[in-house]
């Protein structure tokens, strides 16, 4: 026993007991289930153990007063809807706003605020971090964290671009093949078919080999991938709603195709496409990376994070975390991006409490 | 139900149709790509005289309209020819293949589903609680990275770390019981799960929760239903068809894009049989391979279609 | 009626509740206070938007997404619902306490077959196995009088009937005979000849279970009917309460006398213009059928400008169906539309842009038929975007003003969601959504059937307005005679899909006429709280089950 | 080492995990192409000659072998006991047969240039073949080694049945899946010396990480092509041996010395100086390389001249620009993932390396499908790997020679030619070694290649396997002979 141990129970028993007092009783159970658990841990585990549980929970409550902060923040800052809207969201919603801002402004910001170049290589391949580089150093010697900033900007860029393309393209011809129906339905769907058939190696290799590569072709194979699948998810969701009674009576008003999509069946659908949005764009990620290992996609010495993932994958087999970082900031971008999905989610579904 | 059965029987036929498409696609793909199967075959070490020599001796100096007739040809009467390059049928040789990756998809398959719904119903059913976030947080976590790297993870934990399962998969059919079957792909199939997982898991979440503010789930509770028997057998009914779509196309996905896991686990798949062809433009193996991949799309998106119209008694019995 | 504690059921004090709209909570309720004994049937009346269906669902310990309780105490057979548990009320909803739901077409799931809906709670509460607990459905069933009880909950929701549905719900709630059923509006959608029989069905269980029941309607004959005591409500507010006789005889607030004196609207009976004139909608021998089931057989009538058409007869007798075959939703197998002379293309698909707004058509389920995703700003907004092309203020304004005909308020509403409305208000905006259109030509199905005497009586006033001033035609698809009696020019009987009867209203009014119509204008109810009583007395029971079968 | 001088032992099963493993892979010598398939062929057929551990030439299923003065007429006599797997014996007839097969009109065979100067191949008598060729080659011998000249049984009309798998190596195929793996046992009447293990399993280990995994957990004992990112770490296990073999493989980055700007020597010298060799073998080999000298001998080929080597020297480059009239030199440098790990990075580097002198590389990664049939010998500046060749003047003539199918840079010079002919005939060493020293400073010097390293074979195996005290340099386990040479210690 020593001082650490002492005070790590002292304080969670301490909570319990004000949190039973006050009779805060989701609060109260956490605490107390995470003193019992501590418990346990702390005997298997040994005060490493309480560490790491005292790690992970003092960055969970950086990332709840980050959220809580910023939300604040955010209410203050904007005007109207958007600040009303803000006051009712969820700490993790902001929290996801906060992540994503952060990422957009190291994208936007990028030269600013990475201390080296690119392609700038300062330093032995894998050099540790020291007081210059805050992540080390990659094979090449180059900044980790430079490139990490600047991997924000082409990745998400890409990804952002490549997603919304691809909806567009996927969730307007769901939407048109599902109001429409009969032939055009028909026709939509097995050009779907073949699309999705083609195998995406033969397909980017083709359109590669046709098109050459380059930011754009890539941005364009992407969706030319996704778009498929965003289709045949609106077409069966938009399938749900053109049945309803509203859609018949805007029908009968004898309303276009484009309001018809627009303003009745789209508002309606709106959940599980921006679910699947939250997911795509991280596929895109991947997708990248994918496409970069066959030599098609980003140029180097340009950094992307599924790249920069997939070229060092191999040193997680011996414990080395370089891979970790593009992987680590892929995954926070995924689940900020994914918790900003569930609460728009929320606001969509028509749900108040 | 006869609308259902004349619905399907359509769009099997239909799926004739697209599958022509996509052979005549596929066949033109090929000869697109730069390089030919005699380059391929000879390497670096192709001369000109020799390459000519080769794409004689495989036909290719016949006009390509006549070489994708005659294959066509053959293939409508079942036979999908011979490889250009080791000559074996080509039925052999994707034959056990083929078997090999439906199988891992199958066990993958047979795992993710189930856990992926019902981990989607539960986390519907228990929104934005702790359980909602960790199991959004995991799930997605496990998404973010390649698959392969995924897998070495795995492997590091599972299999070198700790010596539970063994690292390689390149199981024999032959000889091996079931149960050894199953432990030794269990890491591929556990990465394959992993892959899967989150996407119809937020699926299922995401249109679970666009129900909830329906009326006859209001309904539902007045008549003191149970709150996951509200989620169950209320919402989730009239949201399958977003789900059905994802769970497809994530089967399809197990069956037709899981290559590096393949590589990763060295499990002698389809996927790595594809790669092979088409860098080698093995024109018979792509093209068998394509079309299977291809029938394996056109019948789950059939699935899913169907799966859509069966579960929507509006769309069964049209007004 | 004894005030014994022992029979006390339900204890209400004081209720507050608010409901969440544009980013802040509004009071809905303002206090209420309310005592039930068993088997009490106690009625609420009172306008549209009032407050009578968030109290019902309150009487659950239950408040609707976006509302909540915010003061006062609910206390069931000794049970304060406010503070217990959620898993305990819920083990009250179902078996102790139902509710009929005010618009049963949203509330089935669509996804289910009627019967098993019906069959959840109680297998769910171990009450009756599955195949009982069918039985028991089907029972309840013929008692509500549905046609084919033993088929009709084999279907989906969407393939039965508006009034079929609400009786549905009527029996679902039945089904585990709990102690209390909340009634909201169990009747709106139904005929008169089908009503009697509902209500009777409804009093007998109610009495046979020793049933407590709080009966929502709109319709004070109804009510007189049914309850033991009236509570009227105004704005979330009680205007007062008595038992039955006292509240017809002798009611004391000027609000209630002046729901009391409502039926006094009368338009004079126009004639059909003679000459040459050509009927604004002739029906020619329709036929129509649902897949393979045949609906209409040989349906023709003629509406004219300027003149009125109710349609009347039972539930399920075609009135809907007829009407979407006229706006061309369900194009007919046989005969034909015409309109103003020109011959209709059978389906909507076809028509012109002009000849759609022409005829419009309001929604009998005003639920199902508005966007819930969309403001009522836009929903009324939208056919005067679309077919006059207004824009920007002109179009507001012109929202306004429809919001300010239908009595709702502009400032209120304009910019709320379908799910933030009362019943009678989303079938109002379904109204102004059809006056936004300028036609000529409106098919009202049962458009009145959701508003109390006050509210509707405006509408009635209104349509007839505009009919003046416009030269409108209606074809008014509807279960009430009075309101028949008040606006109708010509009237059409239907029956299992034929057209048994029709000619001028007056005539129709006045013997002697086909034995139908003379059931039907037997069954309009009346204030007389034994006016049931009496009707099903001169009948005997076997004539009612005979005329519902005939 | 200790291991490497103990005694042989006889026994156990070797299971090997190979890279570049390939389901197109086929019996037919004529396309062997993937590493898998060389080290199989290695295993169950036999050559000529081999490539001893000491680089040297030694004997393998011909004994001896003997040239005409003038090098024109090579007679190889064969090992009189070699049989096949199938039992039948080994003779001229399936030596002419399988040698035959790369030659003429129809052969399909990639090493039909190798064999194009062979005008006749004659029978002696039963265990006798002549080679006759058209112009004098000193180096037929080495050649014989080539993965491709694999000795198969002959038909009776003169083709070779490869088809059946039948070969005279050590191991017999038990069961073979091509892209998969393949078991072999040992092969009784095997004309050579070894073959200690009793079986062999052969498995395609395609995946970098799947290989190092399966020898850390043991799954088998040896595997090739180590991933040198992580060496150091695999290095730090204690029941792993690595063996890091130099070699003669080359990595070139060829410039088309008849387009601008590199029709300018001194542009090809500057981009020859502004390359940092020491930088690029520290970060992208893991020290597994040595550098360049860009004329491509390397230190384990006969007759590697040791010229000066060429170092880093951005100032020189400089000045050699100035001198073209091409400050702010700005080029385009083609490369794929696919040429070597670590092939787009190391351009990257380059160009970094470049930048110091004033040069602006532009590197343009391409797709790896179809690199060598779009982008070799069609791009101006580009980056290839080329195999190890067993002589200089298979190498010289195969890439440099001026009428070369292959002259990757374009590159035309007299003197470099004619002493390239002169050299193929020469039999007298001494004479030939300073030809040779000739020709690698014209090229060091002119040429259009630069040579920035020789990559080394980096493969690795359990404690226990042992192998002699050399390895040969010519491929990856020991020169793919790995299963036949090596044994288990214990
Ligand atoms: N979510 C909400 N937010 C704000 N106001 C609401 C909400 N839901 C309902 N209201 C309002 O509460 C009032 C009472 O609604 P309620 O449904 O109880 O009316 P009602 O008496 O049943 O009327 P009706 O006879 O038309 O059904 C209405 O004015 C309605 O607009
Ligand atoms: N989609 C459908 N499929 C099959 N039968 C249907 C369908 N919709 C309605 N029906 C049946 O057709 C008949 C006529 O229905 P309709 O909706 O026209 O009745 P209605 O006269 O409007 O009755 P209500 O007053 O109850 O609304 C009913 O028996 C009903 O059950
Ligand atoms: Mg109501
Ligand atoms: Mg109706
Ligand atoms: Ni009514």
């Amino acid at each position: 026993m020593n001082y650490f141990v002492i005070g790590y129970y002292a304080l969670l028993i301490g909570a319990s007991c004000l949190a039973a007092y006050y009779s805060v009783r989701s609060a109260f159970l956490l605490l107390f289930s995470l003193t019992l658990v501590s418990f346990i841990v702390g005997i298997v585990g040994g005060e490493s153990a309480l560490w790491t549980i005292t790690i992970c929970a003092g960055i969970l409550a950086l990332c709840i007063g980050t959220a809580y902060a910023f939300r604040e923040f955010l209410v203050i800052v904007l005007w109207g809807e958007g600040s009303k809207a803000i006051k009712t969201a969820p700490l993790t919603a902001t929290f996801g706003l906060f992540v994503i801002m952060t990422y957009a402004i190291a994208g936007i910001f990028a030269p600013i605020i990475a201390p080296y170049g690119e392609a700038e290589v300062i330093a032995g391949a894998f050099a540790p971090a020291d007081e210059n580089m805050l992540l080390g150093a990659d094979q090449l010697g180059r900044d980790l964290f430079s490139r990490l900033v600047f991997g924000a900007r082409n990745t998400v860029g890409i990804a952002l671009l490549a997603t919304t393309f691809a909806f567009v393209l996927g969730a307007l011809a769901g939407l048109i093949a599902a109001t429409l129906g009969g032939f055009f339905d028909n026709l939509m769907s097995r050009v779907v078919d073949v699309i999705m058939s083609v195998p995406s190696l033969i397909f980017a290799l083709l359109l590669l080999s046709i098109m050459g590569t380059n930011a754009f072709v890539l941005i364009f194979i992407i969706a030319i991938i996704y778009a498929p699948r965003v289709f045949r998810l609106t077409r069966a969701v938009a399938g749900n709603v053109v049945v309803m009674d509203y859609i018949e009576a805007a029908r009968l008003r004898g309303e276009g195709l484009w309001y018809l999509i627009r303003r009745e069946i789209l508002p309606n659908s709106t959940a599980p496409l921006i679910a699947e949005f939250g997911l795509e764009f991280c596929f895109v990620f991947l997708l990248v990376a994918g496409l970069s290992f066959l030599g098609l996609g980003i140029q180097p010495p340009t950094a992307d994070w599924g790249s920069m993932v997939r070229e060092n994958a191999t040193l997680i087999s011996f414990g080395e975390i370089t891979p970790l970082f593009p992987a680590g900031a892929i995954a926070l971008l995924t689940v900020a991006v994914n918790f900003v999905v569930d609460w728009m989610l929320f606001r969509s579904s028509g749900l108040k409490g | 139900m006869s609308d259902v059965l004349s619905i399907v029987l359509k769009r099997l036929g239909l799926g004739l149709i697209t599958l022509l498409v996509i052979s005549i696609l596929i066949f033109f793909a090929v000869e697109l790509l730069p390089g030919d199967i005699a380059q391929a075959v000879l390497g670096q070490g192709a001369t000109e005289e020799n390459l000519k020599a080769l794409r004689e001796q495989l036909g290719l100096n016949q006009p390509a309209i006549f070489r994708y007739l005659e294959w066509l040809g053959g293939a409508v009467q079942g036979d999908f020819g011979v490889s250009l390059i080791s000559g074996r049928s080509v039925a052999e040789t994707i034959g056990p293949r083929f078997a090999a990756t439906l199988f891992l998809a199958s066990y993958a398959a047979v795992i993710a589903v189930p856990i992926a719904i019902l981990l989607g119903i539960i986390v519907a059913l228990l929104r934005d609680s702790i359980f909602d976030r960790v199991a959004n947080v995991l799930t997605l976590t496990s998404i973010s990275s390649p698959e392969f790297f995924l897998g070495y993870v795995l492997i590091l934990y599972l299999a070198v770390k700790n010596p539970w399962f063994p690292a390689l998969a390149n199981v024999n059919f032959q000889d091996i019981g079931t149960v050894e079957l199953y432990y030794r792909t269990f890491l591929p199939a556990l990465t394959m799960v992993l892959v899967v997982v989150a996407h119809m898991m937020r699926m299922t979440r995401a249109s679970i929760i666009n129900l909830l503010a329906s009326p006859y789930i209001e309904m539902a509770r007045l008549k003191g239903t149970p709150a996951w028997k509200v989620i169950v057998k209320h919402a989730l009914p009239n949201a399958w068809a977003p789900i059905i779509n994802v769970v497809a196309l994530n089967l399809a996905y197990l069956i037709t894009g899981v290559v590096l896991v393949e590589v990763v686990f060295v499990y002698p798949g389809i996927g790595q049989l594809l790669v092979d062809s088409v860098t080698k433009r093995d024109f018979p193996v792509v093209q068998a391979c394509c079309l299977i991949f291809a029938a394996t799309f056109i019948l789950l998106n059939l699935a899913a279609d169907v799966g859509a119209i069966l579960t929507n008694p509006r769309l069964r019995h049209p007004k | 009626m004894a005030d014994t504690k022992k029979d006390l059921l339900l204890k209400i004090r004081d209720l507050r509740i608010e409901g969440y709209s544009d980013e802040k909570w509004l009071e809905i309720v303002h206090g209420i206070d309310l005592t039930l004994h068993k088997g009490e049937v106690m009625g609420l009346i009172g306008e549209s938007g009032a407050g009578k269906s968030t109290i019902g669902l309150a009487a659950m310990g239950f408040a609707r997404d976006g509302c909540r309780i915010s003061g006062g105490s609910i206390e069931f057979d000794g049970m304060e619902l406010t503070t217990t548990s959620e898993s305990d009320r819920r083990a009250l909803r179902g078996s102790r306490i139902a509710y009929v739901a005010q618009s049963a077409a949203a509330s089935f799931n669509p996804a289910h077959k009627i019967i098993d809906q019906h069959t959840e709670a109680p297998i769910h509460y171990r009450i009756r196995k599955r195949l009982e607990a069918q039985e028991d459905a089907m029972e309840l069933y013929e008692r509500l009088r549905l046609p084919n009880p033993q088929e009709i909950g084999f279907r989906y929701p969407h393939q039965v009937s508006g009034g079929q549905l609400q009786r549905a719900m009527t029996a679902m709630a039945m089904a585990c005979r709990p102690d209390l059923i909340i009634f909201d509006e169990p009747t709106t959608a139904l005929d008169v000849t089908t009503q009697i029989e509902v209500l009777a069905a409804i009093r007998d269980i109610v009495e046979q279970f020793n049933t407590a029941a709080i009966y929502i309607t709109h319709d004070l004959a109804v009510v007189a009917q049914m309850a033991d005591t009236i509570k009227v409500l105004l704005k979330g507010n009680e205007v007062e309460e008595a038992d039955t006789e006292t509240m017809l005889s002798n009611p004391k607030e000027d609000y209630t006398k002046s729901l009391w004196a409502v039926r006094s609207f009368k338009r004079e009976q126009k004639e059909r213009p003679g000459g040459g004139a050509v009927p604004v909608v002739s029906v020619q021998n329709v036929d129509a059928s649902y897949g393979d089931t045949p609906v209409l057989h040989d349906v023709s009538f003629d509406i004219y400008a300027g003149m009125t058409v109710a349609v009347v007869g039972e539930s399920g007798s075609g009135k809907s169906t007829t009407a979407r075959c006229i706006t061309g939703l369900l194009p007919p197998s046989s005969g034909k539309i015409v309109m103003n002379g020109v011959e209709m293309p059978p389906g909507y698909k076809q028509r012109s842009k002009e000849q759609l707004r022409q005829a419009q058509m309001i929604y009998q389920m005003a639920d199902t038929a508005l966007n819930p995703k969309v403001r009522i700003c836009d929903i009324i907004g939208r056919p005067a975007q679309f077919y006059m092309g207004l824009k920007g203020g002109a179009l507001k304004s012109r929202v306004d003003e429809l919001l300010d005909l239908i009595e709702l308020e502009p400032s209120k509403y304009y910019s709320r969601y379908p799910t933030e409305l009362s019943g009678g208000q989303k079938q109002r905006i379904g109204i102004a959504r059809a006056l936004a259109a300028e036609p000529n030509f409106i098919i009202c199905d049962e458009v009145t059937s959701a508003l109390d005497q006050l509210v509707a009586e405006g509408i009635l006033k209104l349509l007839d307005r505009l009919q003046k001033e416009l030269n409108l035609a209606y074809m008014f698809i509807t279960h009430d005679l009075a309101t028949v009696r008040s606006i109708a020019d010509e009237v059409v009987v239907m029956k299992q899909g034929e057209v048994v009867d029709s000619g001028p209203k007056n005539e129709m009014f006045t013997p002697p006429h086909h034995p139908y119509t003379d059931l039907l204008l037997s069954s309009v109810p009346e204030m007389d709280p034994n006016w049931l009583t009496t009707v099903l007395e001169e009948r005997g029971v076997d004539n009612i089950g005979e005329a519902a079968t005939v | 080492s200790k291991a490497a001088l103990a005694a042989p032992k006889r026994g156990g099963t070797f299971r090997l995990g190979t890279h570049d493993g390939n389901t197109s892979d086929t019996h037919d010598p004529g396309t062997y192409l993937s590493f898998s398939i060389i080290q199989l062929a290695h295993t169950y057929r036999s050559y000529l000659t081999q490539i001893t551990p000491t680089n040297e030439l030694g004997p393998d299923a011909a004994a001896s072998w003997s040239a005409t003065d003038d090098a024109t007429e090579w007679t190889f006599k064969l090992q009189k006991g070699a049989s096949f797997h199938s039992g039948k014996p080994f003779t001229a007839d399936d030596a002419i047969a399988s040698l035959n097969h790369h030659r003429g009109e129809k052969s399909t065979s990639a090493a039909k240039a190798l064999l194009k100067d062979v005008t006749d191949i004659v029978k002696d008598d039963e265990h006798t073949i002549t080679v006759k060729l058209a112009t004098g080659n000193a180096d037929l011998p080495w050649l014989m080694t080539d993965y491709h000249l694999a000795m198969c049984p002959a038909n009776s009309d003169g083709t070779i049945d490869w088809q059946s798998g039948d070969g005279t190596g050590p191991y017999k195929i038990v069961h073979n899946e091509f892209g998969v793996g393949t078991k072999l046992e040992r092969h009784d009447g095997w004309h050579g010396e070894g073959a200690y293990f009793d079986a062999v399993e052969m498995t395609v280990l395609n995946d970098p990480n799947a290989r190092q995994t399966a020898l850390v957990t043991g799954e088998v004992d040896g595997i090739t092509q180590l991933e040198l990112k992580t060496l150091s770490l695999l290095q730090r296990n204690p029941n792993i041996l690595v063996d890091n073999v130099p070699s003669g493989a080359a990595i070139t980055m060829p410039m088309f010395c008849d387009v601008a700007p590199f029709d300018n020597v001194d542009v090809r010298m500057a981009l020859k100086l502004a390359i940092d060799r020491e930088d690029i073998i520290k970060k992208i080999t893991f020290d597994t390389a040595i550098p360049g000298n860009d004329f491509h001998i390397s230190p384990n080929m006969p007759y590697w001249p040791d010229l000066p080597q060429r170092t880093y020297d951005p100032d020189k480059a400089k000045f050699h620009l100035k001198k073209a009239g091409q400050e702010n030199l700005t080029v385009d440098l083609s490369t794929a993932d696919s040429v070597y790990s670590g092939a787009v990075d190391m351009c990257v580097l380059y160009a970094e390396h470049a930048k110091a002198a004033g040069i602006n590389i532009n590197v343009n990664r391409e797709p790896n499908d179809g690199y060598y049939s779009e982008v070799w010998l069609k791009k101006p500046f580009c980056m290839v790997q080329w195999g190890a060749r067993p002589t200089p003047d298979v190498m010289l003539s195969l890439a440099y020679k001026d009428d070369a199918a292959w002259n990757e840079s374009h590159w035309q010079n007299e003197r470099f030619n004619e002493l390239l002919l002169q050299a193929k005939a020469e039999l007298d060493q001494e004479k030939r070694a300073e030809m040779y020293r000739e020709m690698a400073q014209l090229a060091r010097d002119d040429g259009g290649t630069i040579i920035p390293m020789f990559t080394n074979f980096v493969y690795a195996r359990a404690k226990n396997v042992a192998h002699g005290e050399n390895l040969a340099a010519s491929w990856q386990m020991d020169g793919a002979r790995a299963c036949s040479r090596w044994w288990f210690d214990s």
